[in-house]
């Protein structure tokens, strides 16, 4: 029993982990992009191809990444592949497109009058663009949550590039493949409110931490 | 976890040989002998499986389709493995068996059957259609009865692992080819009230199903040292094969092959012909 | 001491194909106080936001400390930016509190905390926001907002500052608080450029040392 | 090769019908939700949860879903599973959180002024709705394309209460997963460069439409 | 005849303790024209929205047509909302050219779309805003914009319509022909209210029939 317990606590853990860093990594270039995007004046194109790729299958982009990853891939001597590492690069990728097209709906309408703003202030650029994540950060942590939410909920990339290995890159989502595979439904259920449960209440606390740092 | 001093060992076996919990519990023997290794099981079909081996991603497979096997060691993707178990394929069917195959003794003349019957829409077939050893299986049979349901709207390809089949021919109330472990497992579960075991014969050598255990060529260094000596234990420990199941469900659900090797082992080469 | 001078500048706005500012030239320069006037939609805010180094012209030239603006390179262009304040006809103020908006153009300036309370604080008291310091930015009328735009641009004493129509919404009081405030900084050489639709906006005790009427955007007359 | 082909057709012609289906169902629950979500004045807790739920596994979902819609299950009497049915209405279920999540941060920027504002004209609150529709039209167009590409990209839905039977419930994600077994990488690859291209000529598409549709 | 009675009207605003209106009680009603004025922050826009009946007050009664227009039912409500249209301080305008929003406040009346042209061509020709008719409404200058939101209030017929500064942004020429726009409309039993801070900022030909002064949310004096 405290064993079982002791692996589920161990699998959470893991993909809050992996998840939340997969998600941090992507801010990194998905705000840059999405801040950059919503300077261009026609801009529907990208959009578009932004968009359709929010729902990317993640099983295509754990082919194309095992593919890569793979011992006779081009990054085969990176030594990647079933590792939490892979899992973390993939779901980073995973989330990019939907951190983009979220944020970037964001920053669109706050962009133009305060980037103004701004430098009639005498901000400089990046000063400006702290001006601007500032003024959109409800829809930014908004679009964070809900990129943290996919990293944590897709099953692909963690099944074809971590492997599923139990005690190193067993996650939830393959967890509860795993449990439907064997017939636990029950315990597959029951993962499955956890990682609800992780989730909301990120979401919840990350909401909280907002308010209180703004007062 | 500390991987500076594990060795981790890369194993692809198909899915339902790791769904029944035979390979954990074969890991967990196998590292009271080798605490330092660590043995990494990536549960997939036969196919990818060995599709996998040839990308160098595997170091070892487990595996179950003798025809697919041999192509690969003529492709030398694999080393020359071992057999280390076998057991039998089922049919399952809904209790009624429309077909009524549950008193024949010969696996094609039940598939004939359950193709009649299908013909005149009063059942239906489920394939696994993912070119795992189950439907490599079936598809044999298929051929040596000298018929083709493919395209059939009672044959339906409902390409999924074994569990998911069953659990697709449980709601449909049709026929499906099966493995005794996967079967069982879910039926104690509970999963499956309309099926039931329709044909189950232990001397229809066709529906003999051959486990082996192969090394991959392009592994290398300890990884390699550590997967040899995982066969090695497949081999020898074969008590611990057999006695897997017996307390949970009152039968093997694999059986040894050290008495039998040799009949085993040209079984294997007359399935592998195709 | 900061002189912009624009010479032969064109603008337009992107997809419209009308020229709103035709071969503007022109000198907005510390110490002097100049009205742009003419009538609604003639160009004067386009052409103040040109000044302010806002829009980039899509002809002509904008010549500052004897360089071509739009030419300098980024450290340069802050530099100057950090001189010269606009204040826009619709003020866009930032969440946070009076106080924070305020303070924020000495922020970004790199003054320390305390300096910029202090500082911030007695630009509040000269236009009579001090009440309002705690206030948050949504919650303010349409007039306190303007003087808090305008407190804003004035509190990091740019060398020059643009108000665009900075009296549309001020009443009396905060008129006369304001023209107070900038005939001070009139003295002590910091241009000023307004705009309004007509003379008589302006606090007659605001005496401009230049007008410059537009006409569809041109310049009709300057005296 | 040309029953390959009529059979690649077939799939993705599925695919586009039963997502396509599946994101205008969930638009008349969802669009409706943000609507009225974004009149709420301290709706904190509520964004966190639905965000949370962006990313919910698809199994998971796919899991409940079976087990509702299964012989034994409470709506087995439907006779829904393994139908194109189920699929739809689970993916209608399951685009719903990042719909409503999307559109009610447009929404809500547009909903306090423009309602007000089509009040003071001596509009109804239908008339007003249309107003704040109409004025964050482009948001909930991106809003609506990200939620076909994640009903389009999923899988675990499919798999499990569609069964991908062939030539019935079998759709390109379940079809690329079929491949990713089978070890036919290269089959799987194409068929999601086909679901990528399709959900991409299908964003451009809506957006060039809604385009004209202004001009 | 519309008659808007406003009976001890307190209002805040939400997560504010202080009171924006304090025991407001006033008639607005046709032919009449009543200036609200105030210094900024008086309250001026709060009352204005509360007698538009786009907000509802926390305590106090408006009575409209006899009834109590927050107990009405929604179809009632609509009739009476019908009447009366309010221009914002600060004008919000619709996505689309000029002439979209000017029909706007005609075509949700459910007039056919030939009279409602015909109509929003007269009233853009009232007002000169017939250049801009295909312009798209982000294109405005500030001045334009202000016009055109009166334009699309005053193009519903609407017998009472309240006025939120309208002339903050208006140049002299504008301002005049607004002036008899209403001065037209007055005769013809429209009831008109503006809110201003000063006196001074409405035209001199339009005198009002009632000056109500607020100070900080009171009603301090009325003539
Ligand atoms: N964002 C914009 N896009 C396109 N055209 C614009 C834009 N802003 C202004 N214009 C046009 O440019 C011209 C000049 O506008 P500008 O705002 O400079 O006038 P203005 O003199 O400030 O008028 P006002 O007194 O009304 O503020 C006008 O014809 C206006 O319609
Ligand atoms: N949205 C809001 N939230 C909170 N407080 C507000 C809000 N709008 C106005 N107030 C406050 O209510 C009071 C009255 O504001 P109102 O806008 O009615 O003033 P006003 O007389 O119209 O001023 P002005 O002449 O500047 O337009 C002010 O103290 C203001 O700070
Ligand atoms: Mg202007
Ligand atoms: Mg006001």
């Amino acid at each position: 029993m405290s064993q079982l317990l002791s692996e589920v606590l161990d699998v959470t853990f893991r993909t809050l982990y992996i998840s939340g860093l997969a998600t941090v990594l992507s801010i990194l270039w998905s705000l840059p992009a999405a801040y950059l995007l919503s300077f261009r004046q026609r801009a529907g194109l990208l959009e578009a191809v932004v968009e359709s790729l929010v729902g990317i299958p993640t099983t295509l982009l754990g082919l194309l990444l095992f593919m890569l990853f793979s011992s006779s891939g081009i990054l085969g001597f990176l030594k990647l592949l079933y590792t939490p590492q892979a899992i973390l690069i993939g779901q980073s990728i995973l989330v990019t497109p939907i951190l983009i097209s979220t944020s970037y709906r964001v920053l669109r309408e706050v962009v133009s009058p305060y980037f103004e703003l701004a430098l009639s202030l005498g901000a400089s650029k990046i000063q400006a663009m702290a001006m601007i994540l500032r003024e959109s950060v409800a829809g930014i942590i908004a679009s964070i949550i809900m990129s943290f939410s996919r990293a944590v909920g897709e099953l692909g990339v963690a099944m074809m590039v971590g492997g599923n290995i139990k005690g190193f890159t067993r996650v939830l989502t393959t967890a509860i493949a795993l449990g439907v595979t064997r017939g636990e439904f029950e315990a597959a259920i029951i993962l499955g409110v956890i990682l609800l449960a992780l989730t909301i209440s990120t979401a919840i606390a990350v909401k909280v931490l907002m308010r209180l740092m703004r007062s | 976890f500390s991987p500076f001093y594990e060795v981790r060992v890369r194993i692809f076996t198909t899915t339902s040989l790791y769904a029944t919990g035979l390979l954990d519990y074969l890991a967990d023997q196998f590292k009271k002998e080798n605490p330092t290794v660590k043995l990494e099981y990536m549960a997939v079909g036969t196919g990818a499986a060995l599709k996998y081996a040839e990308q160098g991603d595997a170091c070892a497979v487990i595996v179950h389709a003798p025809s697919l096997e041999k192509q690969y060691l003529e492709k030398g993707v694999l080393e020359p493995g071992i057999i280390f178990a076998y057991n039998f394929f089922i049919i399952v069917g809904p209790k009624t068996d429309p077909a009524e195959i549950s008193n024949l003794n010969n696996v094609i003349d039940a598939f004939k059957k359950i193709y009649s019957v299908g013909e005149a829409s009063k059942t239906v077939f489920v394939s696994r259609g993912d070119n795992s050893g189950t439907h490599v299986k079936e598809l044999d049979i298929w051929k040596r009865a000298n018929l083709n349901p493919a395209g059939k709207s009672w044959y339906k390809e409902a390409a999924a692992g074994m569990e998911q089949t069953l659990v697709v021919a449980n709601e449909l109330q049709g026929y499906t080819l099966s493995d005794i472990g996967t079967y069982l497992k879910f039926k104690k579960q509970g999963r499956l009230p309309n099926l039931e075991i329709l044909y189950a014969n232990s001397t229809d050598l066709n529906i003999i199903n051959i486990y082996s255990a192969y090394l991959v060529k392009k592994c290398l260094g300890e990884e390699r040292k550590y997967a040899e000596f995982f066969i090695r234990f497949l081999e020898n420990r074969q008590d611990i094969i057999g006695s897997f199941g017996l307390s949970e469900y009152g039968q093997s659900l694999f059986y040894p092959v050290k008495d039998k090797i040799q009949e085993v082992q040209a079984l294997w080469v007359k399935l592998s012909a195709g | 001491m900061i002189t912009i001078e624009l010479r032969g500048i064109w603008h337009r706005y992107p997809g419209i194909s009308n020229w709103a500012l035709k071969d503007i030239s022109a000198t907005f320069s510390s110490g002097k106080l100049i009205l742009v006037s003419g009538h609604n939609g003639s160009g004067k805010t386009t052409l103040l936001k040109i000044a302010a180094l806002l829009y980039r012209p899509w002809h002509g030239e904008i010549i500052v400390e004897g360089c071509n603006f739009w030419k300098m390179n980024e450290a340069e262009k802050i530099k100057i930016r950090r001189k010269i304040t606009y204040v826009h006809e619709k003020p866009i103020l930032l969440r946070g509190s009076v106080f924070e908006n305020v303070a924020y153009s000495i922020r970004i300036r790199g003054v320390d905390r305390c300096d910029a309370t202090e500082k911030a604080e007695s630009i509040m008291e000269e236009l009579e926001l001090i009440k309002l310091s705690d206030k948050s930015a949504k919650e303010l009328s349409a007039g306190q907002s303007q003087l808090v735009a305008i407190a804003r641009a004035l509190v990091a004493d740019p060398e020059l500052i643009l108000l665009d129509e900075p009296f549309a919404h001020l009443d009396t009081r905060k008129s006369k608080l304001l023209s107070q405030a900038l005939k001070v900084r009139r003295k002590n050489g910091v241009g000023i450029v307004f705009a309004s639709h007509s003379r008589g906006k302006l606090p007659e005790d605001l005496e401009p040392d230049e007008v410059i009427v537009l006409e569809e955007g041109q310049i009709i007359s300057k005296y």
